[in-house]
């Protein structure tokens, strides 16, 4: 039997060759990680978040261990979507590996002038949009957090290129589902869930919070249920593909996002204990499609959603009648 | 050497002051490809629960019997891991990692600063520029004298000079104030220890042209263009280079977490930057 | 030195002997640890939630393992208000520990009429309203997710009873600040936070959620960074007392949340697999304050906090500029 | 016995099947204070990451050498964590858990059947009623020969037999279909196993006073007032008990996270008013 088929059509011609990827913030911008990892295996790399203009970033320290996880507070330390080009992308032309780039903002008018010095440049694969950011033209509401906002941005970006849009979804929100149908209609090609939930650790002295911007990102195996409960959600509100991230750490993770509807999925925090974790995931997922006689990984996706949209968990969590 | 990804095996493990560790793993690889100032990523076991490595400096590297030993702390969950290693475990190690420290080639006498853990980080420079034949003094300064590194474990041809807080040995008080005595000697200056010490010895070191009247070595053309923050060049030439630490994701320069502010106005990222910066590249005033 | 003085003053008369509680659902009705847990010696216990009529709860299984963190799905089983009170009263009156009944329902009608039959009776001590429950009446929303529902079954018990009145915030929200905020406004004595966070995990077979309820309740030391941020938010923006619970498991996690304002904390999971944890706890933190030289362990309370209300964390969470 | 915290010594560990652990604890106070059917809720280390405790059978119990023993499968991240442990580590139980296998004293012959692992769920039991001199067989159903419980870890009086799913030794089938031919003989049954093992035994037992046309034991007095759910006389009674599993929050009856339903509708905690089942106390079609 030849290998099984593990080929993701993420829409609008963006064809990963498997559903492996590394997530934005975690794995720089491809290079860093040299000879460890054979980044021509990976499936999809999202790049560093990507501004309109160069940014310093938080002040540190920006990482801290937590309880099976960690939280970060990097602050989009970037050098802007020009030089980012400029630097990068040729690379990434030469490489089989999808790039995608990351993007945020502070306003609409910020994410569309991005994308629009994106569109065009040969090894940028597609787009993800980090709305988790404030919207300084909403008074600093997050776009991520606000159906309309997530809807307005999202349909902005769509008008202003062709590329595969991928959308990310932040998890500190009452009911995720709104927001996910918002985007889907706005015309984003995929969504991406979760980036980090909002934590805090404190200095040792315990007279100030630890991280420089005093709130970080959690993220890790400590988020999963977390992430796989918004997949399971997101997955049975839109009909366009959820890339799964959040707290991946061996196949089993991966067959669970699969199993609530993901059609691939990104590795992020995992990568700092174990670089070499995503590239093992590709080979441990055809194997685990041998071992099943199945010829496409797609069979695995969405085993575990029921036949219709379930019941919501914001109605009553785990204390519901 | 670039670096990989090295399975290694523990060999001995021993406290040698309270709360403090020194491992020494078999580990070719390491031994024999990483310059003094560099360091590993060391991974914790799959069932600690713990998510992120550790960084340590490469504490000694022996290409003789392959043997690396990692000095450390025991200060939280991570280091406490370690600790309970046994004989014949394995570790894995990302490595070696960094810039290390650069000696000027006609620098003759070395002055190495450590406070506390930071012996750590300077500790295989000793080895380094010994085995070139170059004079070393080792100025270590700590709490009290239950906390201070003991002389057996350092070559013999360091000079060691030790200051304690409480003066319970040597000279009582900061390790920083036993430098100007040396600060005629030294043609260059290497220190490793808590971000305070750093920025007193970065001030001291500002003043020393000054206060010699010649700076043996450095920009000879006075007033020339900078090297540029983050090179071997900028190292190289300093009086004093100093090892940082920041807490680590990747420690590949992939995850921004490590920064520190470089004089340039850009953050310098510690695990691929630095560690070792010179004194001049840090801006010691940022707040960062 | 006479030891460090512990008690807490919840308000309207609850005065703990120390700030160390047992969180509800994980310490049952305070006797079931029987002869391995000194019960005389905690600070509080918050009792399983109880309703009106007896509950059976959910299908099982309810309880799973977590990276660093469990979820349940109880689905809040008890025998209904009057039996709690038939069979457990008695017993609490005789303890020196306070006991706090913690209170669920599904409409204001319930909350109130639970808390009245409650009202006067001796042992106890205390209301503790969970309200990450679905209101009926407003079609299946949960008080806790929205500022006026939650004000609004604030305000009914509050005139229903002249008990020590806690409500408990869910961490299932946007920004749980406008909610704390109409909670205090509504006239409650303290606040709790947090309940748990909605995730699922997957059973085995990987065809459907492992969970009879399919979501579940996340708890543990996983969700600590989360209930740091919710607590030091909470306790700049409320007069009243914050009660922190969520992934203690040492002295450093109380020390933490003293630190971001909480007055007392509540030990949920971890007492599963160290029972003996929150009454050395209290000789831990007695011993903290006599280490420290302070006569209270008050002055460990608030000591991260900043002078004056901080950035709000939803404006940008990690990634504002 | 109440039950208490007790700091348990590793003093042996192995792998007696594939996949499949013995492992011996000192642990006087529960050797002695134990009773067949019981179980303990094992702690994994402190920096293990693990946050749950894990429920097994007391396999056997020796109070002449304070040996209790424990035999479970790797499933999961708890058990691999159990395997690492070492001669001398320490594991902290909670225990004797739950309520006992209650034999009527007039039972003399007692038919024993567990399927897989659940022969730690019954293994004690024997050894408690060839105490009592009472006759034991002991059904056994695995996959395949290479799962089969090796008789060298039971007592010489037992009759043991086996059956694989494969027929690689014994019966060829499921375990239950070896049951019709001992259910004359036997007084009283007990059953540890997978749930649907057990479901089947149920109905086996259901139908067993009709078939035999009497009950040796049991409701003397035909339709009296049955026995409360839960209550040490229902089991004692019954002619089929069952071991149950749930997963475990507390184990002590006060998280209520390892319910099973009850027949009389109420939801029975596998921790407290079992884990020891009267068959008919169990709502077998319930779903649960
Ligand atoms: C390049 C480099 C070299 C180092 N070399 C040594 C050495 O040789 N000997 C030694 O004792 N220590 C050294 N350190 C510090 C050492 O990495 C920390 O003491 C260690 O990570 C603490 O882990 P923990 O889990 O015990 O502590 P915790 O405080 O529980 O750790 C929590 C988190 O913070 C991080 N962290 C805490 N303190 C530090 C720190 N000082 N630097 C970086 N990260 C930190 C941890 O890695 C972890 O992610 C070095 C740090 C760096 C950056
Ligand atoms: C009263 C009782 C006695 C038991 N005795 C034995 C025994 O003697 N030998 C043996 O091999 N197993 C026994 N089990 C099952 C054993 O507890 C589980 O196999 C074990 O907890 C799995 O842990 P894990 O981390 O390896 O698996 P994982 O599946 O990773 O565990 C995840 C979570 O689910 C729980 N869990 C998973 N499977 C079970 C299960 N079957 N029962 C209860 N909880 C489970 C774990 O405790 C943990 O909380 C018993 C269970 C109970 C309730
Ligand atoms: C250090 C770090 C930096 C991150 N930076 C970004 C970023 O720039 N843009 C973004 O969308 N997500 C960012 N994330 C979030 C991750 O992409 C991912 O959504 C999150 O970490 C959850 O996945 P994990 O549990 O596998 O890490 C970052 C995460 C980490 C840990
Ligand atoms: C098994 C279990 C049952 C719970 N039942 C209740 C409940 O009935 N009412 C309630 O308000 N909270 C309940 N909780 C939530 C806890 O009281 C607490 O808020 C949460 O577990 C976070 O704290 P922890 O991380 O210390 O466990 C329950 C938690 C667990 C683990
Ligand atoms: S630790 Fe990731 S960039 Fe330095
Ligand atoms: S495990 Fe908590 S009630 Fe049984």
């Amino acid at each position: 039997m030849s290998p099984a088929d593990l080929s993701v059509d993420l829409g609008r011609g963006l064809v990963l060759p498997n559903p492996i990827l590394v997530a934005s913030g975690t794995f720089g911008y491809g290079i860093e990680y040299g000879d460890v990892v054979e980044v021509d295996r990976l499936g999809g790399i999202c790049c560093k978040g990507t501004t309109l203009q160069p940014r310093i970033g938080n002040i540190t320290p920006r990482v801290t261990e937590t309880p099976g996880g960690m939280l970060n507070s990097i602050g989009l330390q970037n050098p802007g979507v020009d030089a980012v080009v400029a630097k990068y992308a040729g690379t990434w032309a030469g490489w089989k590996t999808p790039v995608i780039v990351n993007v945020a903002g502070e306003s609409v008018e910020d994410y569309v002038e991005v994308v629009q010095r994106l569109e065009g440049v040969s090894g940028v694969a597609g787009i993800e949009l980090n709305i988790s950011c404030p919207n300084v033209g909403r008074g600093g509401l997050q776009f991520a957090i606000d159906a309309g906002a997530a809807g307005e941005v999202t349909a902005a970006v769509r008008r202003a290129t062709d590329l595969p849009l991928l959308v990310k979804l932040s998890p500190n929100v009452g009911d995720v589902r709104p927001i996910a149908r918002a985007i889907a209609d706005a015309g984003a090609d995929a969504l991406t869930a979760i980036n980090t939930l909002s934590g805090i650790a404190l200095a040792p002295s315990r007279r100030k919070p630890l991280l420089g911007n005093i709130y970080g990102g959690l993220s890790g195996p400590a988020i999963k249920p977390v992430a796989l409960r918004i997949v399971y959600e997101v997955s049975q509100v839109v009909d366009i593909p959820v890339v799964a991230i959040g707290g991946v750490t061996e196949l089993a993770d991966v067959l669970d996002f699969l199993a609530v509807g993901a059609v691939a999925v990104q590795v992020g925090t995992a990568i700092f204990a174990d670089p070499t974790l995503p590239v093992r995931l590709v080979d441990e997922l055809t194997d685990e499609c041998e071992r099943r006689g199945i010829a496409s990984y797609a069979e695995l996706v969405g085993t575990a959603l029921p036949p219709k949209p379930g019941a919501p968990s914001s109605k009553g969590v785990e204390y519901r009648p | 050497m670039t670096m990989r990804l090295v399975r290694t095996e523990l060999v001995d493990s021993r406290e040698i002051l309270p709360g403090q560790w020194l491992q020494s793993f078999l580990a070719p690889e390491l031994s024999s490809g990483s310059r003094a100032g560099q360091f590993v990523h060391a991974r914790t076991g799959d069932l600690s629960g713990l998510v992120l490595r550790r960084p340590f400096s490469i504490n000694t590297a022996d290409p003789a019997t392959g043997v690396i030993t990692i000095h450390f702390r025991t200060i939280g969950r991570g280091t406490e891991w370690f600790t309970r290693l046994r004989p014949g475990d394995t570790v894995e190690m990302l490595g070696p990692l960094g810039r290390p420290f650069e000696v000027d080639p006609r620098s003759r006498h070395l002055l190495l600063i450590a406070g506390g853990l930071g012996m750590a980080g300077v500790r295989s420079l000793a080895d380094e520029a010994i085995n070139h034949g170059r004079q070393v003094t080792l100025l270590f300064g700590a709490a009290s004298a239950r906390d201070v590194y003991p002389s057996s474990l350092l070559p013999d041809e360091v000079e060691y000079v030790i200051a304690t807080d409480d003066g319970s040995v040597g000279h009582k008080g900061f390790v920083t104030e036993l430098v100007p005595d040396y600060e005629g000697w030294a043609d260059q200056a290497f220190a490793c220890g808590p971000a305070p010490m750093l920025a007193a010895l970065a001030r001291i070191a500002e003043g020393r042209r000054e206060r010699l009247g010649v700076a043996k070595l450095g920009r000879k053309r006075g007033v020339g263009k900078p090297d540029v923050v983050g090179s071997t060049a900028a190292r190289r030439k300093a009086f004093l280079q100093v090892s940082m630490e920041q807490n680590m994701g990747c420690a590949v320069g992939a995850c921004l977490g490590c920064v520190i502010m470089g004089t340039n106005g850009v953050p310098q990222r510690v695990c691929r930057e630095g560690p070792v910066f010179a004194a001049e590249e840090v801006a010691w005033e940022s707040g960062w």
